[in-house]
């Protein structure tokens, strides 16, 4: 009988697994050792690891992230945490032309193995500097690895992957996913960089998507199934290093195609998937390919106007839907009152 | 007059100062206190930081604010925008997300905004808007236009990268600039020590850009008062930016409407003492007791405010959400 | 007969007139006011407008770029300069954050009449640090206009437009067009942003690019055309918003698509421009689009590796071929020893 | 002792340190001259920022540096590199972008690097190395592993906000890092003083950051080694992070191998008089004249030097070139 646990208890798990078993693991971040520990995910780890592993920072995302390059070229595994990836794009110089050019700009003679936990979201009015998720950002650079696993067992497992990885990590973690339960097993396993995963198998059209879309990946395919449609859920996990293998392969099998992303649609990672399969697969496709995504708007706060922000599984499945031609009769289980909750049990702030 | 000649002496505000005074005071103290009340009604969907305990800061600066004057502020912003004359029932309606807000709902609690009244913005975003402030003193200065230009922020805001360098900017510009610190000792639940070099106040901050800086009493009202007086006539004639460093402290969660000590990142008796301090009662005890207001007056004021309070809040939550159509409207001004 | 003059006298010639037509304008940037202009762009302005409008700035990218947007919303019309775009990736929080959501976030009330020029480039060792290209970073945050004007008829123009324009407007421009001259009316007047040209029409395949990859992309028709291959050239010049249906159009004609960008292929402009043509016309695409961009590399800096990183006309021209289906001969000009300059009269460092 | 008293008194190193020192900055001012002379070939093709009038202060900081203590520099970084003893070919082939060079060819001129001599690598964005040097010092205290840590910088850099941001964080640490601004008085062509509060030097921006800072003639190599002595001993011994600034002057362009008094912002004059504190030929003659060298020693180092160099320089122009699948290697590391 396999556990379950929570996705935030799961990459907790993974830190702790990883500060257990390598002295040169630390984690750091605004409130890492608080009382409420990033929304659980480091909560008492400091009570194990002690302060000197655990710890928090001054609010300067520029400069701790270049401090955590340096130690981790001398010798460190440091994990970063920042609660808001909008918080994060006051770090993208030592990110983005420091780390991620690390190992090619002096030759392979150094490298980064720093992993950063950025967490995207949406929902209870975050509004327009609080719910950004730019995983388009460092997928469009050369150097950055880039993962946004889904299920609680990938992220532990890609967790783990990225802290042994000697490449620079961005971990992009969806706050919606972080009460989703899933098996975990409980000794420390890497679950791979670079492999996207069949979560659902289907003949008939494939749904690529990453992190939070994946799971509406999964309703909208209930959903078609209930109306004869036999979609195939590809949930990516990583960015880049892009699995187009993996992509071609499911397009060549449905010949239709729907990327799902949580970001802006419009020159975001869900344009590159398009690519991946118009490239590898295109006398396979049979209709054009769909995406969906964020529309061209920064994100609006109050919750009658994010309700028309955010795509659901609804709209994931109507695109679906659309690639075959046929017009079906679609069924969206109730929602509460709210859509901007990820369950109905939810109470704000957060 | 320099300001320590100014906290040294006891120059006091005339008696109806004193009231107007107390009396923003009170009104943001009411104001955050029916938040707290009512959001478990989860009707307030966005975050809201609350300022109570941290009234006096604003209050004693905007006193020496005129309509023209403009005030920037971050995360915790309520009391900054009442203070500054902010139209209350448009806040209320903002944080309630409706279209009478006055963000049109877009920008709940966090994105707080009236022009007319001066208040230009506010933004959860540490430090992201003292240079934004920093650049309207300097379109004043270039465009010849008079005014003075207050940026509040916070002791964490201090450790962002941005802050030197808008307040080296300003320094070196003399540009006519208050920049007021409301140092409430935490960042989220982490102390200063943690953080900031021991035994410095933030005020050390001040001399390197080439300003001078000041900390008093953050909960005394009148302390805040004189050194404001100080600063913003200073700006106001041409003298250069202030650095002026307010020591308060926050009641509530960081986040949220909740008493937070069960958390352990700080003490019950830590919160008591302060609360003991707290700048709206010991004002009122004070104001009483020189006879600069009464009972009477005290009660009428309550009653007013309770009215006001009242209504704004019925009318946020009883007016209508803006339309889907508002989703796609000001992404790009027409 | 028109004046010729070069791109970087058309951009001094934009702000000049900006300048002088309205007491609001100012230009800002390292280097601005100095003896060598930001490569001549800026050069001997202070002379005419004095220190107040024409200002350098201390080496502080973030704050300076708050600072002006605090003043574009009182009633300034600020030009901000960045010599290289990797330094402007200290300044995404203003600009991202803020500068975007602007007007968005509080409900119309504020604008944010700023625009940005930031140097791209390549070649003489600029290396990983000083030769990025980021303008998928920009075109994926809704709220910015994104400009790449290729002609300096259309550098004035759009430098005129963005600077008139009431949103925050990055300009990226291409250090290799600064020397390349073309026909620029003496007066004032408007590019409009958002519509894309075509440069050269052709019936049998598009090449859609911008800024320096129009001019490979003319340089690349040409070679086809040695080979009977009518290729038409869309020059995009705006980013966002995105001409979308010029792009559809020329594709509906053609039937074939090759899109040409400087900037890093994966995950960059040329996936949305791939995207545009397979939702807008994809049942008039009768071969799969080819995208021409850089390798996921960081740019390495010695000239011998510069050499295969960088596309060149040549394979522009391959690209096209190849949707065609057909095999022809192509012939590249003969080129210098050197490909790190953009012409031999070049002499470094820059 | 106290720095103050070190300079106060006259303590001068011994007689082998004096010619040490002296070869030191003379080595530098010879590759640099060397690459001045032929840049014009068109075959170094990448951007250069020449140190030449700049070596005093990286040879009297490295001579209290060991091998395992670890240097961190920005754009101008030739002289930090062959100071802490950088191997030279390696740097020149580099600048060459060839297969030999210490970054295979691919970083060139601005991103050097020499692991086994302690040199971990200069970038050429401004206060970009800063933090990663902080780090390295925090990596080295919490595995217990002894070495200081020294960061280059120019006083362009302090305007940046990640340089405030590293300085608290090493600050309030105690780390044991020796920060090292060169204040040459320019950035690019620009003045101090359009950039930073007048009448105030670099040195003001330790103590609000925790730590203790002095200033000292930058082309007097004894004056920063009795300096450095200080700094770096008290790094090593756990006494916390220092900020020595250094005056001194860049004599060539900016960036490239020419002189640029012709563009104006800064006179021939002030240029000379500059050249007239030369720090190489300047020790010379003050070696010469208390006898800790003498003509011959001179003649025998400069021929030694010579040689090396033109070695140096022939091995990069006649090595190979990377190949082209290396385009391809070290995105991620294997
Ligand atoms: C750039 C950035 N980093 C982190 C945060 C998360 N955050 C929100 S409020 C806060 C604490 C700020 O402390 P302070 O400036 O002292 O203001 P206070 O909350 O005490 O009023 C933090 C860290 C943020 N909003 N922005
Ligand atoms: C973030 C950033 N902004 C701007 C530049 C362009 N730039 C290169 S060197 C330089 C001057 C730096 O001056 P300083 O730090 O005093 O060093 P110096 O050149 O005088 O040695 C500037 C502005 C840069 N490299 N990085
Ligand atoms: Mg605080
Ligand atoms: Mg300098």
């Amino acid at each position: 009988m396999t556990r379950e646990i929570k996705y935030y208890e799961a990459l907790r798990e993974a830190q702790a697994q990883c500060l257990e078993s390598d002295r040169d693991v630390v984690v750091m971040g605004l409130g890492v050792p608080g009382p409420t520990g990033v929304f659980g995910t480091t909560k008492n780890l400091v009570d194990d690891y002690g302060p000197d592993r655990v710890f928090d920072m001054p609010s300067s995302e520029n400069a701790m992230t270049g401090m955590l390059l340096g130690a981790s070229s001398n010798g460190m595994r440091p994990i970063m945490v920042h609660m808001r990836v909008d918080f994060a794009v006051l770090s993208m110089e030592p990110l983005v032309n420091q780390a991620a050019k690390w190992h090619y700009m002096y030759g392979g003679k150094m490298r980064a193995p720093l992993t950063v936990r950025m967490i995207i979201g949406q929902g209870w009015g975050q509004g327009p500097q609080h719910s950004q998720a730019l995983q388009a950002w460092f997928a469009h650079i050369p150097g950055l690895k880039v993962i946004m696993p889904t299920t609680a067992h990938d992220a532990k497992g890609m967790l783990i992957s990225a802290v042994r990885d000697d490449a620079p990590v961005i971990s992009i973690e969806h706050r919606w996913l972080y009460g989703v339960s899933g098996a975990v097993p409980e000794e420390m396993y890497e679950t791979p960089i670079g492999k996207a995963r069949i979560m659902r198998p289907g003949k008939d059209v494939t749904i690529v998507a990453a992190s939070y879309a994946s799971l509406l990946a999964l309703r909208a395919a209930e959903m078609l199934a209930d109306a004869g449609i036999d979609a195939e859920v590809l949930d990516l996990r990583t960015i880049t290093p892009l699995d187009r293998e993996s992509i071609v392969a499911s397009v060549r099998k449905t010949g239709r195609l729907v990327v799902a992303d949580t970001g802006t649609a419009e020159f975001g990672i869900s344009a590159e998937i398009v690519c991946a399969a118009v490239e590898g697969a295109s006398e396979s496709l049979k209709s054009a390919p769909r995406r969906i995504g964020l529309p061209s708007v920064p994100t609006p706060t109050s919750p009658a106007l994010s309700e028309h922000f955010y795509p659901r599984a609804i709209h994931i499945a109507e695109a679906a839907a659309a690639t075959l031609g046929t017009k079906v009769q679609l069924t969206e289980p109730a929602t509460g009152k709210w859509h901007d909750v990820p369950d109905p049990s939810f109470t704000g702030p957060y | 007059m320099t300001p320590e000649a100014a906290i040294g002496g006891n120059a006091r505000p005339e008696v109806e100062i004193r009231q107007e005074l107390y009396r923003s005071m009170l009104r943001t103290r009411r104001v955050e206190e029916a938040i707290v009340d009512r959001y478990a009604e989860q009707e307030m969907r966005c975050p809201v930081h609350i300022c109570i305990g941290q009234e006096a800061p604003p209050t004693g600066v905007s006193a020496h604010l005129q309509k023209q004057d403009h005030v920037y502020s971050a995360h915790r912003s309520h009391g900054h925008y009442l203070a500054k004359g902010g139209d209350m029932p448009a806040m209320i309606a903002e944080i309630y997300g409706k279209a009478d807000g006055c963000a049109v709902g877009k920008g709940g609690s966090q994105h707080l905004i009236d022009l007319d009244a001066g208040f230009i913005c506010s933004a959860p975003i540490l430090a992201s808007t003292i240079s934004v402030g920093v650049g309207d003193a300097w379109a004043a200065r270039r465009r010849g236009e008079d005014r003075v230009i207050v940026i509040y922020f916070g002791d964490g805001s201090t450790e962002e990268g941005a802050f030197h360098e808008a307040m080296n900017f300003a320094g070196v510009n003399k540009l006519p600039v208050v920049f007021v610190c409301e140092n409430n000792l935490y960042s989220v639940h982490t102390l200063l020590e943690a953080r900031q070099p021991e035994n410095q106040t933030v005020r050390r901050l001040g001399p390197p850009n080439g300003m001078e800086s000041f900390d008093g009493d953050g909960n005394d009202v009148e302390e805040v008062w004189r050194l404001a007086e100080y600063a913003v006539n200073k700006a106001r004639n041409g003298g250069g930016p202030t650095l002026l460093e307010f020591h308060t402290y926050r009641w509530m969660e960081h986040c949220g409407p909740l008493d937070d000590t069960h958390l352990g990142y700080r003490s019950a008796e830590e919160l008591e003492s302060w609360k003991a301090r707290c700048p709206v009662d010991n004002y009122r005890d004070r104001l009483i007791e020189d006879g600069s207001v009464d009972q009477a007056w005290l009660d009428s004021e309550e009653s007013t405010l309770h009215k006001e309070i009242e209504a704004a809040f019925t009318a946020a939550q009883n007016g209508p959400f803006p339309n889907a159509e508002e989703l796609f409207r000001h992404v790009y001004p027409e």
